[in-house]
């Protein structure tokens, strides 16, 4: 364990973007959090969540997968990847670095997705254990604890000091790098906080959100239930809660025709979206609640089927702060409690 | 005479209505009236049938420079067409430069089908404005300029 | 994919000079979708056409790009060519490398690559057309003419005589038109009256025809062959119907002092009038300005006289709404004014006159029943000085920039007259160029000058300067001998400019159909159209078009009587299949588009549908009436969702042709 | 007022007037408020809220509610009737199926403002009066009310409702409204300064379509951007251009017909103050062709579907001061 003052941490920061892209949440202009990439002097933002999760560090919103150029009745095919360059991602909360495990079994699943492959062999995170949690946290409810996140190096900040451990390799070699602006620490404020926080975790309003009723195994009965239409009748059919969720994974395959040629990119789709898998017949979800309750289902139900029960969700609980009309998986979840049972 | 290969060619596209200022340009040809090649002109009907989607995308596609062109007011084949259209342009317009895009890249202009001259006289004028400006960065889509 | 054809037209060296056609149509060939192009000297002729059809055949062509000129010029024509090969008109376009390019770009690599950016647009475009299948709209067989000069009363009579009804509006209280004020007519020298007055009869007498005299044209609706126009018979406070055309009242009227317009305020007549013997129809006009009954409810002479009892002091204006399938325009002209024109002294001397002031000093019907007598004294002119383009030719802006055309003849006409009558008079000619061309007229200045003796200067008047002895101190140039000239003359004679008249301009609006700079009607092509407007449906006859003299008036009226006897002779026209079209899918009943169609030709109905979710919904939408719309495309901007567009110019279509051009 | 609501809806709903209500639903925190459709007194008693969290405008929910069977209660706040007008207007609403009961509204804020003033941890709120008084995880705040709302509250332009069936207390009036001060603000910066502004701003878009997909006046049976065969459909906001395209063209859709009720602003997840984009139409148009207010009746003409002949020509955009 190794700790820096908290005074210093813009020298951690000037050592860890030697030679690598570091990137760390700092605020945009309307005042939230995203991560940014530092440059010298670029302060760390202090909301607990940023609004988008990292989950685009591997799996961009938009990401070009092949050009075609055209001249004339010619057509020329081209990989339009570049080396990746090596990238820190500094301050990842425990939420977001649990999404990447389940993000895993998806895109390294074979057959493997070789863009994503790329960025995670490339990439190296450094979390940061949670102080202060807020009244959307539910973490905790999907088997996340916020006082000690996974991560290639972990994070704990107090008052005035940033304690860092190496978990990994690359988190060795991520501690080893910016060795020079660290001096040894030992774990007892590290202890104290996490005591802390765990005193906090129970008095969260969602503290007792459980999953016991839901998983792969209980399809039929969730799917049918007669709740979903209340549910979802407000929904706007936005792609809010998707595009802030950590966890979500579908994307859409689109050209793009550029008059040169086409660029064949992909980028983040919503089921909640009307044109969500649209073939050639059109959306095989043709009302909003079927789209809603796919999203939900599939994090509840159809993910653990295919993953061992592993959730498809990690509570960080930005949905609830964002979806314009207040409707989300906790609401669900707990609307549907007594489905299955 | 010289011509300097990095001298900036702009893209210009005049949209014309078919009734006058299609007909003015087509004077200005028949009366040789010389005008830059960077413009090239697209034919609508009426003024009233550009609309703001076909602007952006011109600049999307490489423009550097639009120009929509149409009867005067009070004098449109469709009697009312050129009103509407002077509404959405002006509107469109002052919302690009809102937006911080020059205001210098677009412009209306009333051309009938008398004015060959005219026209000529607009579209230099409006091909040494934007030459002026430069290349269009502020609305431009980069993979549209990826040769 | 389409299978396109590319044909590339040289017009001889018109295109080929400054493009090389050779590499345009090369260039195209590689394009998508292009398999087969091109070039050829003459696309239009019948080998050029010829060329195309074989090509359609033989490469089973779907679509056809042609480099050409203007699309106004011959898009018709190849729309018909490949019609003629077998299939869909509307399967062409046409580049513009000629007006837009060969003619433009001096420098042949500049030419070369724009056309091919110009034909790849065109390619672009025709990869997204689809065949159109034009609709059909009745004709209503009535013309309307607007204006009763000799102009309007030779095409009413030529449409009146190929059996259809034809309405003529005059805002006069009489047709004859200016004509009725010329004294003789050049280079025949006869009697404009004489050849003139039987055609108004004719009128007056044809069932056919009708005319409202007195009466203005307020609102024209609609389109070709199918026009509603709202005609307004202003009030003649006198019943048609029952005025005999006495003249009892003209003669008992009180007023005495009304400047009379026939002969251009020279003389005065009564406040009821009937403006000359010959008046057609020939009944009596209260004018409302002057006659105290109306003014102010003292007198009623007229009415006591009149043992017709055709006045009537309650009468008012009336609107009429009348169908007709074509409209001519025949506006006619008005010498200009001449205010700023001061330095010939036109406002300080009555002895500086306009030539159509002359017309009716030496008509035996004028004020001074024939006799050229000076205005101001009544005195017999003994020095005459005619000076010529007096706002022609005249690119200062006070004037007209075009030549009035009529000036050069009748002016040797006045001075020949002159000469003829009075031989003692001495007559002077100001001129810039005597321009003569035409049928005798060339013979006929010539003996102006060699047998009459007219003092032709070439120069130009400076000054005409009025002296305290009553004669005009004429400042002028003489450009040929290079002096100063004084000529003292007892009348000056201005050869003013001609102009539309002041109606032509509403009424252009009104007809949706364009105009010049100077107000002229412009003609749907300048020499292969010249008596049609691009409006469809409106016609051009006589100097609405442009500055004419009679016969070429007469001729350009009766072939605008042949264009509407064209159009009438046909009992449907084919629409226009450019029009827009709503996507009821799509639509959201938010009646935007029907708000901004000025045809009134979108619809709303409710309608049952199936809607993406399995239910079915009752759904507001619209629906374009094709042969109504004219295919303007304002309503496709009006619709936020798209749902309304323009066939033959799609949204796709046009921005396929942004994209092309872009790149 | 939230019981008074309730009373009246129980009525409307007892006597047949309607057969079912739209309105706010309350969530887990003091905030979350869900619109729901009730329909019986047992429902209403359980769930129905007002308060100061009830932002959201249920007019466009009326598109796809009106045109089910019976009678829907609806109830408007001020700007949301304006909208209501405009969508009856329109004709996307069946007016007929709707009874419309006007509430009143001293401004509305939601969990994200507080959370932009550092309010974290939200367990509780209590009004009292000119402030709110926040019980967090980590201690209680105190918040004034005009610190606590949101722009297009602190700017309202009418406390009047334009329509409606009855009205639940005092109706309000046209406000003096300062709505028009940024985008003034934004003119006078140079071109330079304009172009930062907004890239800064549109660079945050997502393209999560919560703007659109809220907007009352967005109610397209499929908007352009949805549709392959547009030609102009975006999924994403893959560049700089399509982020300024899609938000150039939705104002432009909205122009004239915007009623600038700020919904657009208040559901975007990144804050970019899309209501900037709406004023600055609305501002052109009651310079440009007279003051007019989207949905204060329904009769008036739009702005872009009307025109006069003595119009500004386009070329005022140059000539207009500014840089």
């Amino acid at each position: 364990m190794f700790k820096l003052s908290l005074n210093n941490l813009n020298d951690l920061f000037k050592a860890a973007a030697e030679g690598s892209a570091l990137y760390i949440p700092a605020d945009d202009g309307a005042g939230q959090a995203r991560f940014t990439r530092w440059c010298d002097g670029m302060e760390m933002s202090k909301a607990l969540k940023t609004v988008k999760s990292a989950k685009e560090f591997f799996f961009p919103q938009t990401e070009s997968l092949v050009d075609f150029k055209m001249k004339g009745k010619e057509i020329e095919i081209i990989d339009p990847r570049t080396e990746t360059e090596d990238f820190v991602v500094f301050g990842v909360r425990a939420c977001d670095a649990r999404s990447f495990s389940i993000l895993d079994k998806v895109f390294l699943a074979d057959p493997v997705d070789t863009y994503y492959k790329s960025r995670r062999e490339h990439g190296t995170i450094v979390t940061m254990a949670c102080s202060r949690p807020e009244e959307t946290c539910f973490c905790t409810a999907f088997g996340v604890d916020p006082t000690a996140p996974e991560g290639d190096a972990v994070c704990y900040m107090t008052e005035d000091e940033l304690f860092i451990e190496a978990k990994t390799e690359k988190g060795t070699a991520f501690v080893e790098k910016v060795k020079a602006v660290l001096e040894d620490g030992d774990a007892s404020a590290v202890e104290a906080q996490k005591a802390a926080v765990k005193d906090i975790l129970p008095k969260l309003p969602l503290a007792n959100l459980s999953t016991d009723a839901f998983g792969g195994d209980k399809l039929m009965e969730l799917f049918d239930s007669p709740k979903w239409a209340e549910l979802s009748a407000s929904c706007l059919g936005c792609g809010t809660c998707t595009f802030v969720c950590p966890t979500c994974q579908c994307y859409d395959i689109r050209d793009f025709e550029t008059g040169h040629g086409v660029k064949r990119f992909r980028c983040w789709d919503s089921c909640m979206f009307s044109d969500f898998t649209k073939m050639a017949h059109g959306n095989p979800r043709l009302t909003q609640l079927e789209r809603f309750r796919q999203r939900f289902m599939h994090k509840l139900v159809y993910f653990p089927a295919n993953n061992d029960g592993e959730f498809g969700c990690v509570g960080c609980g930005r949905c609830l702060s964002k979806c314009p009309i207040s409707m989300n998986i906790v609401k669900v979840m707990k609307t549907l409690e007594g489905e299955s049972k | 005479m010289q011509v300097n290969e990095k001298e900036f060619k702009p893209t210009i596209v005049a949209f014309c209505c078919n009734w006058c200022s299609y007909a003015g340009a087509d004077l200005a040809g028949t009366n040789r009236l010389n005008y830059p090649a960077d413009v090239k002109i697209i034919r609508v009907p009426c003024s009233c049938r550009v609309n703001p989607m076909f602007i952006l995308r011109a600049f999307q596609r490489g423009a550097d420079g639009v120009i929509m062109c149409g009867c005067h007011p009070g004098d449109c084949h469709y009697t009312t067409g050129n009103y509407y259209a002077r509404r959405r342009m002006t509107l469109l317009f002052s919302m690009l430069d809102y937006l911080g895009i020059e205001r210098e890249r677009t412009r209306v202009e009333w051309v009938s089908a008398a004015e060959g001259a005219k026209f000529a006289a607009t579209m230099n004028e409006f091909v040494e404005t934007v030459t002026k400006l430069g290349e269009n960065k502020r609305l431009e889509d980069l993979r549209c300029k990826e040769k | 994919m389409q299978r396109i054809g590319v044909f590339v037209c040289w017009c001889g060296s018109n295109i080929a000079a400054t493009v090389d056609v050779e590499a345009v149509s090369e260039a195209l060939k590689s394009e998508p979708g292009v398999v087969f192009s091109t070039n050829y000297q003459y696309m239009c002729s019948e080998a050029g056409q010829n060329m195309i059809k074989d090509a359609i055949k033989e490469h089973n062509l779907t679509g056809v790009v042609i480099c050409s000129c203007s699309p106004r010029m011959h898009e018709a024509t190849f729309r018909k060519t490949v019609q003629g090969a077998g299939i869909n008109p509307y399967m062409v376009e046409i580049a513009n490398i000629r007006e837009q390019c060969s003619w433009i770009h001096k420098d042949k690599q500049t030419g070369t690559e724009k056309a091919i950016i110009l034909g790849k647009a065109a390619i672009a475009k025709v990869h997204l057309n689809a065949p159109l299948t034009a609709g059909e709209s009745p004709v209503v067989k009535r013309a309307l003419v607007i204006g009763g000069g000799i102009a309007g009363i030779q095409t009413a009579l030529d449409i009146a005589e190929a059996g259809f009804d034809v309405d003529i509006v005059e805002t006069k209280p009489t047709i004859g038109g200016k004509m009725t004020q010329i004294d003789k007519t050049f280079p025949t020298l006869d009697c404009a009256a004489c050849i003139l007055t039987p055609k108004m009869v004719d009128c007056a007498q044809n069932e056919k025809i009708h005319i409202y005299s007195y009466s203005e044209v307020t609102a024209v609706k609609g389109f070709v062959g199918n026009f509603t126009v709202s005609i307004k018979k202003k009030a003649r406070y006198v019943d048609t119907t029952k005025c005999t055309g006495c003249g009892v009242c003209t003669e008992k009227c009180p007023v005495k002092n009304v400047p009379n317009e026939f002969n251009l305020g020279m003389n005065n007549r009564r406040a009821i009038y009937i403006p000359f013997a010959q008046a057609v129809p020939k009944v009596a006009t209260i004018d409302a300005d002057y006659c105290n009954m109306l003014k102010n409810g003292k007198c009623g002479v007229c009415s006591k006289v009149c043992t017709a009892g055709a006045i009537d002091y309650k009468q008012q204006d009336e609107i009429i709404e009348e169908k007709y399938g074509a409209i001519v325009a025949a506006t006619g002209f008005n010498p200009i004014k001449l205010d700023n024109f001061d330095e010939f002294a036109y406002s300080q001397s009555k002895d500086v006159i306009t030539s159509l002031e002359f017309e009716r000093l030496t008509n035996a019907a004028g004020p001074t029943s024939g006799q050229l007598l000076r205005p101001s004294d009544g005195k017999h002119p003994h020095t005459i000085v005619f000076v010529q383009c007096v706002g022609s030719r005249d690119t200062s802006g006070c004037g007209k920039p075009y030549c009035s055309k009529i000036c050069c003849m009748y002016t040797a006409k006045h001075a020949m007259l002159t000469r003829e009558k009075y031989p003692d008079t001495d007559v002077y000619v100001f001129y810039i160029d005597v321009r003569t061309p035409g049928k005798n007229f060339d013979e006929f200045y010539r003996r102006a000058v060699e047998d009459y003796n007219v003092h032709y200067i070439k120069g130009m008047v400076g000054k005409v300067a009025p002296r305290a002895d009553g004669t005009l101190d004429v400042q002028a140039s003489d450009l040929i001998s290079n002096e100063q000239l004084h000529i003292s003359a007892d009348l000056v004679v201005l050869a003013a400019a001609i102009e539309p008249d002041k109606s032509a301009r509403p009424l252009a609006t009104m007809l949706t159909a364009s105009m010049d700079t100077n107000d002229f009607f412009t003609e749907a092509h300048a020499k292969l159209r010249p008596v049609e407007s691009p409006t469809a449906g409106v016609f051009l006859s006589g100097t609405c078009q442009g500055p004419k003299d009679i016969p070429e008036t007469v001729s350009q009226a009766s072939a605008a009587a042949a264009k509407v006897i064209g159009l009438l002779c046909k009992d449907k026209l084919t629409c226009n299949p450019c029009v827009a079209h709503s996507d009821e899918m799509l639509c959201n009943g938010c009646s935007s588009c029907e708000k901004v169609c000025p045809y009134g030709a979108i619809t709303y109905s409710d309608k049952e549908f199936r809607m993406p979710d399995r239910t079915t919904a009752i759904r507001r939408v619209a629906a374009v009436n094709e042969a109504v719309c004219q295919g303007c495309g304002a309503c496709t901007v009006a619709c936020p969702s798209g749902a309304m567009d323009l066939k033959g110019f799609s949204n796709k279509q046009i921005m396929a042709e942004v994209d092309a051009i872009c790149k | 007022m939230q019981g008074k609501m309730i009373a009246r809806a129980k009525e409307l709903l007892q006597n047949g007037t309607v057969n079912r209500v739209i309105g706010w639903k309350a969530g887990d925190f003091a905030y979350d408020i869900t619109p729901a459709v009730f329909s019986s007194a047992e429902e209403l008693d359980a769930g129905f809220v007002y308060n100061d969290f009830c932002g959201a405008n249920f007019s466009k929910y009326l598109v796809k509610e009106s045109r089910k069977e019976g009678k829907i209660l609806v109830f408007l706040k001020p700007c949301d009737t304006y909208s209501f007008n405009q969508l009856t207007k329109e004709h996307r609403i069946i007016r007929d199926n709707i009874y419309v009961v006007g509430v009143p509204c001293d401004g509305k804020t939601d969990g994200e403002t507080l959370k932009l003033k550092g309010i974290t941890g939200i367990t509780g709120i209590k009004t009292e009066g000119d402030s709110f008084v926040v019980d967090t995880l980590y201690g209680e705040k105190t918040i004034a009310k005009a610190d606590a709302l949101p722009e297009r509250c602190l700017s309202c332009k009418s406390k009047k409702h334009v329509a409606y069936d009855e009205l639940l207390g005092e109706d309000g009036e046209v406000c003096e409204s300062n709505r028009f001060d940024m985008v003034e603000k934004l003119e006078a910066m140079s071109s330079e300064e304009r172009f930062a502004f907004w890239r800064g701003e549109l660079s945050r878009c997502i393209r999560c379509n919560a703007c659109r997909n809220v907007c009352p006046a967005c109610t397209c049976e499929r908007c352009v951007f949805d549709n392959d065969n547009s030609g102009i459909a975006q999924k994403a906001a893959a560049d700089s251009f399509e982020e300024n395209m899609f938000h150039i063209i939705r104002a432009f859709h909205v122009a004239g017909r915007c009623t600038d009720c700020g919904e657009c602003s208040r559901v975007c997840p990144q804050n970019i103050p899309l209501h900037l984009l709406n004023r600055k139409f609305i501002k052109d148009i009651n310079e440009f062709y007279g003051e007019f207010q989207a949905g204060e009746d329904t009769e008036t003409r739009a702005p872009l579907n009307i025109f006069d002949t003595e119009d500004v020509e386009p070329s005022i955009v140059y000539e207009k001061g500014g840089n």
